[in-house]
C-alpha cells in the first residue's frame, strides 16, 4: 500500500488507547528544494471510528510533522471491538484502516 | 646509577605510551571514564542517549518507540535489501551470513585499500560490484538499507577489530585525533560536548555521551523528518561548530567512525534510533 | 524604490572613488592571497565555514568590480584562515590533553 | 617550527595587535545605553550571534543550556567588566580546557559586540 497506518489498539480498566503512525509526507508548501517550492501536500480530516461510530476527528494542517504519531484515548471500548481510521488530504488522497483492539 | 636508570625508564615510558596506538587501553580509559561520571548506569543503557538523562524526553520517546518512526524506513530497506540486481545478483551475496545480524562487525579496515570501510560504504561497494552506481551516503534508500541491517543485529555486542598493523592502527589514531583535536570557528572537539558534557544540555538538547552513540545508528530524526546515517551526523555536528564539513566518503569520517565505534565495543547494537 | 535607488547611489559613489585599475589590482591581488589561505587550512583539515562565506563574498564583490568591498572580504577570510591554520597547528599537539587517561 | 607556521604566527601577531588597538577605548567609554543593552541582549539569545543562552542561564531566557555557569548573578561571579570582556574575548588563553569559546579572537562576535553583550549582562541587577 502507497501509503500505510501503522495501528495499536489496547484497552486497560476500561479505557482504550489507541496509537497510530501515519506515512504522508506533509509537505507545508513552504520549503524550498532546489529554489523550488515543494507544493502543499497535507492531511486535511483524519477519522477515528470505533465499530463505526466516530470517536474523534482531527482537523490537522501543513503544522503538522512528516509521517505522524498519533494517540488518543477513549472509555468504552471492548476487547475485539473494531478501530477503523481515515484521512483525506488536500489533494484528495484517501487512506483508511481497521484494527482490533488488543 | 640505579636512580638515574630509573628516572630514564619513568620517562620513556609515557614517550612509549603516546607512540604505539593501543586500542584495548584506550577503550578501557574510555569507558572508566563514563563510569566515572555515571557510576549508576549501566554500560549497555548508554546506548539509549541523552534519554538515560532527561525523564521526559524518556517518556515521549517511550512512547514512540510504541510505533518507532523508522518503521517505513526498515520496510522499504528490506524491500531494497531483497530485490535482485540487473545481473541475478543481491547485496546478500556481498555480506557473510548473507548479511542478516553482521552491523555489529563495521567498520572493518580493508587491508587490500588501506581504507576504513562503515556499513554504508560497503554497502555502496556491493553496488558497485554488481554495476550499480553508489547511492548518497547520508539519507535515502541507503540510509534505509542500512536501518534494515542494522535492525537484524539489533542486540548483537559491538565488535570492531583493530588489527595489529601499521595502516590499521594508523587510521585508528587518526580517528581519534579527529575526535580530540578542536576545530572550527567556535573551537570545539568531539569530546568537548560528547565527553566532557554527557547530559548537560545545549539549549533544550540533552547532549548524548560518545559512549554507545554509533549503536543507535541510522536514526530517525524529528527534525529531519526522516533516516541519517552517522556521516550525517558527523556534518551536521561540524555545521553547528562552524566548521566546513567533509565529504561523506573521506578518510577523516571514516576513521572517525572507525575510532568512535570501537569505544563502544561490547554494548549493543540498538539501532535503527530515533532522536528528536 | 526609494532604497534600491540609495543603494544604486551608494554603489554609485563606490565605482566613482574605487574604479581606478590600480584598486581592482590590488584586490585581486588580496582575493588571491585568501584563496591560497583558505587552501592551506583546507589541507591543514580544519576549513571554518565562516572563511568559505566570506571567501566567496570576495570573490563575487570582485565579479561585481567592487574592488573596496572585495578587499575587505578578502581580508577577512584570509584572517580568519590564518586562525584556523594556527588552531590546527596548536591542536597537533594539544589534541592529547582531551584524552581520558586511567 | 616550519618556516610555514612562524609566517602565521607573525601574521597573527599583527592581528593581536589591531584587536588590542580595538581595546584600548574600552576604559574611555561612556556608560551602556538602553540600546546597548538591547543589542547585547538579541546578541545573547540569538544562535547566529552569541548563544551565550546555549550554555548560561541568563534572565529573561527560555530554554537556557546548563553546561556553563548561570549568569544571573555576573556581578558576584566577575566583578570587573574588563575580566568579563576578557573571558569573552578568549576564554582559552586562560583556561586551555575550557569549552567556551573564544568569541573575540575567532572573530565570533566583534569587540563593539562584546561589550554590547556585557551591558546586557551586567544590567541584571
Amino acid at each position: 500500500m502507497a501509503n500505510p497506518i501503522l495501528v495499536r489498539a489496547q484497552t486497560a480498566h476500561g479505557v482504550t488507547t489507541v496509537a497510530c503512525l501515519v506515512k504522508h509526507p506533509m509537505d507545508s508548501g513552504f520549503v524550498k528544494k532546489a529554489g523550488k517550492l515543494i507544493p502543499p501536500h497535507y492531511i486535511e480530516v483524519i477519522e477515528f471510528t470505533h465499530n463505526g461510530k466516530t470517536v474523534l476527528t482531527g482537523f490537522w494542517g501543513p503544522a503538522v510533522s512528516r509521517n505522524p504519531f498519533f494517540s488518543f484515548a477513549f472509555k468504552g471500548g471492548k476487547k475485539g471491538d473494531t478501530v477503523g481510521i481515515a484521512w483525506v488530504d488536500n489533494k484528495g488522497e484517501r487512506a483508511a484502516v481497521s484494527a482490533k483492539i488488543a | 646509577m640505579r636512580r638515574w636508570l630509573l628516572l630514564l625508564l619513568a620517562l620513556a615510558a609515557p614517550v612509549a605510551a603516546a607512540a604505539a596506538p593501543n586500542p584495548a587501553a584506550d577503550r578501557a580509559a574510555f569507558q572508566g571514564w563514563f563510569r566515572h561520571l555515571f557510576p549508576q548506569l549501566p554500560l549497555a543503557k548508554y546506548v539509549d542517549g541523552p534519554y538515560n538523562f532527561s525523564a521526559s524526553e524518556r517518556a515521549q520517546w517511550q512512547q514512540i518507540m510504541e510505533l518507532p518512526p523508522y518503521g517505513f524506513a526498515v520496510d522499504h530497506g528490506k524491500a531494497l535489501f531483497d530485490a535482485r540486481f540487473p545481473d541475478g545478483a543481491g547485496y546478500a551475496s556481498c555480506f557473510p551470513h548473507g548479511g542478516i545480524g553482521i552491523a555489529q562487525d563495521y567498520p572493518q579496515f580493508d587491508p587490500k585499500t588501506g581504507r576504513v570501510v562503515t556499513l554504508p560504504i560497503a554497502i555502496n561497494r556491493c553496488r558497485v560490484a554488481h554495476g550499480l552506481p553508489k547511492l548518497k551516503l547520508t539519507t535515502g534508500d541507503l540510509a534505509d538499507i542500512d536501518a534494515y541491517m542494522v535492525r537484524t543485529s539489533r542486540g548483537h555486542k559491538i565488535d570492531v577489530v583493530v588489527p595489529d598493523t601499521k595502516p590499521a592502527l594508523a587510521a585508528y589514531e587518526a580517528g581519534k585525533e579527529y575526535f580530540y583535536s578542536r576545530r572550527g570557528q567556535l573551537n570545539f572537539s568531539c569530546a568537548s560536548c560528547h565527553l566532557q558534557y554527557p547530559g548537560h544540555r545545549v539549549r533544550g538538547d540533552t547532549l548524548a555521551p560518545a559512549l554507545g552513540i554509533t549503536a543507535s545508528f541510522p536514526i530517525y530524526r524529528s527534525k529531519w523528518g526522516n533516516m541519517g546515517t552517522l556521516v550525517r551526523r558527523f556534518i551536521g555536528c561540524n555545521k553547528n561548530i562552524r566548521s566546513a564539513p567533509d565529504k561523506p566518503d573521506s578518510l577523516a569520517y571514516r576513521d572517525l567512525e572507525y575510532f568512535l565505534t570501537a569505544m563502544s565495543n561490547g554494548l549493543p547494537i540498538a539501532g535503527p534510533g530515533a532522536r528528536p | 524604490m526609494r532604497g534600491a535607488a540609495v543603494v544604486l547611489l551608494a554603489l554609485g559613489i563606490g565605482f566613482a572613488h574605487a574604479a581606478p585599475a590600480p584598486d581592482l589590482a590590488a584586490a585581486k591581488v588580496a582575493v588571491a592571497a585568501a584563496d591560497a589561505a583558505a587552501g592551506r587550512a583546507r589541507a591543514a583539515g580544519d576549513q571554518w565555514m565562516p572563511t568559505l562565506a566570506a571567501l566567496k563574498a570576495a570573490h563575487v564583490a570582485l565579479a561585481r568590480g567592487d574592488a573596496a568591498a572585495a578587499v575587505t572580504a578578502a581580508t577577512h577570510a584570509r584572517h580568519l584562515a590564518l586562525l584556523s591554520l594556527r588552531q590546527a597547528a596548536e591542536q597537533k599537539r594539544l589534541w592529547r590533553n582531551e584524552v581520558p587517561r586511567q | 617550527m616550519t618556516g610555514k607556521g612562524g609566517c602565521v604566527k607573525h601574521e597573527l601577531r599583527i592581528l593581536a595587535l589591531a584587536a588590542l588597538c580595538s581595546l584600548v577605548p574600552l576604559a574611555a567609554r561612556a556608560a551602556p545605553t538602553a540600546a546597548d543593552i538591547a543589542a547585547g541582549r538579541k546578541i545573547a539569545f540569538t544562535k547566529t550571534l552569541g548563544n551565550c543562552i546555549a550554555c548560561h542561564v541568563i534572565p529573561g531566557g527560555a530554554q537556557p543550556g546548563n553546561i556553563g555557569p548561570n549568569l544571573t548573578h555576573i556581578r558576584v561571579l566577575v566583578p570587573h567588566r574588563k575580566d568579563a570582556y576578557a573571558i569573552i574575548f578568549d576564554e582559552p588563553a586562560r583556561k586551555p580546557q575550557t569549552p567556551m569559546p573564544p568569541f573575540g579572537r575567532n572573530h565570533i562576535l566583534t569587540p563593539a559586540q562584546i561589550r554590547q553583550v556585557i551591558a546586557f549582562l551586567y544590567s541584571h541587577k
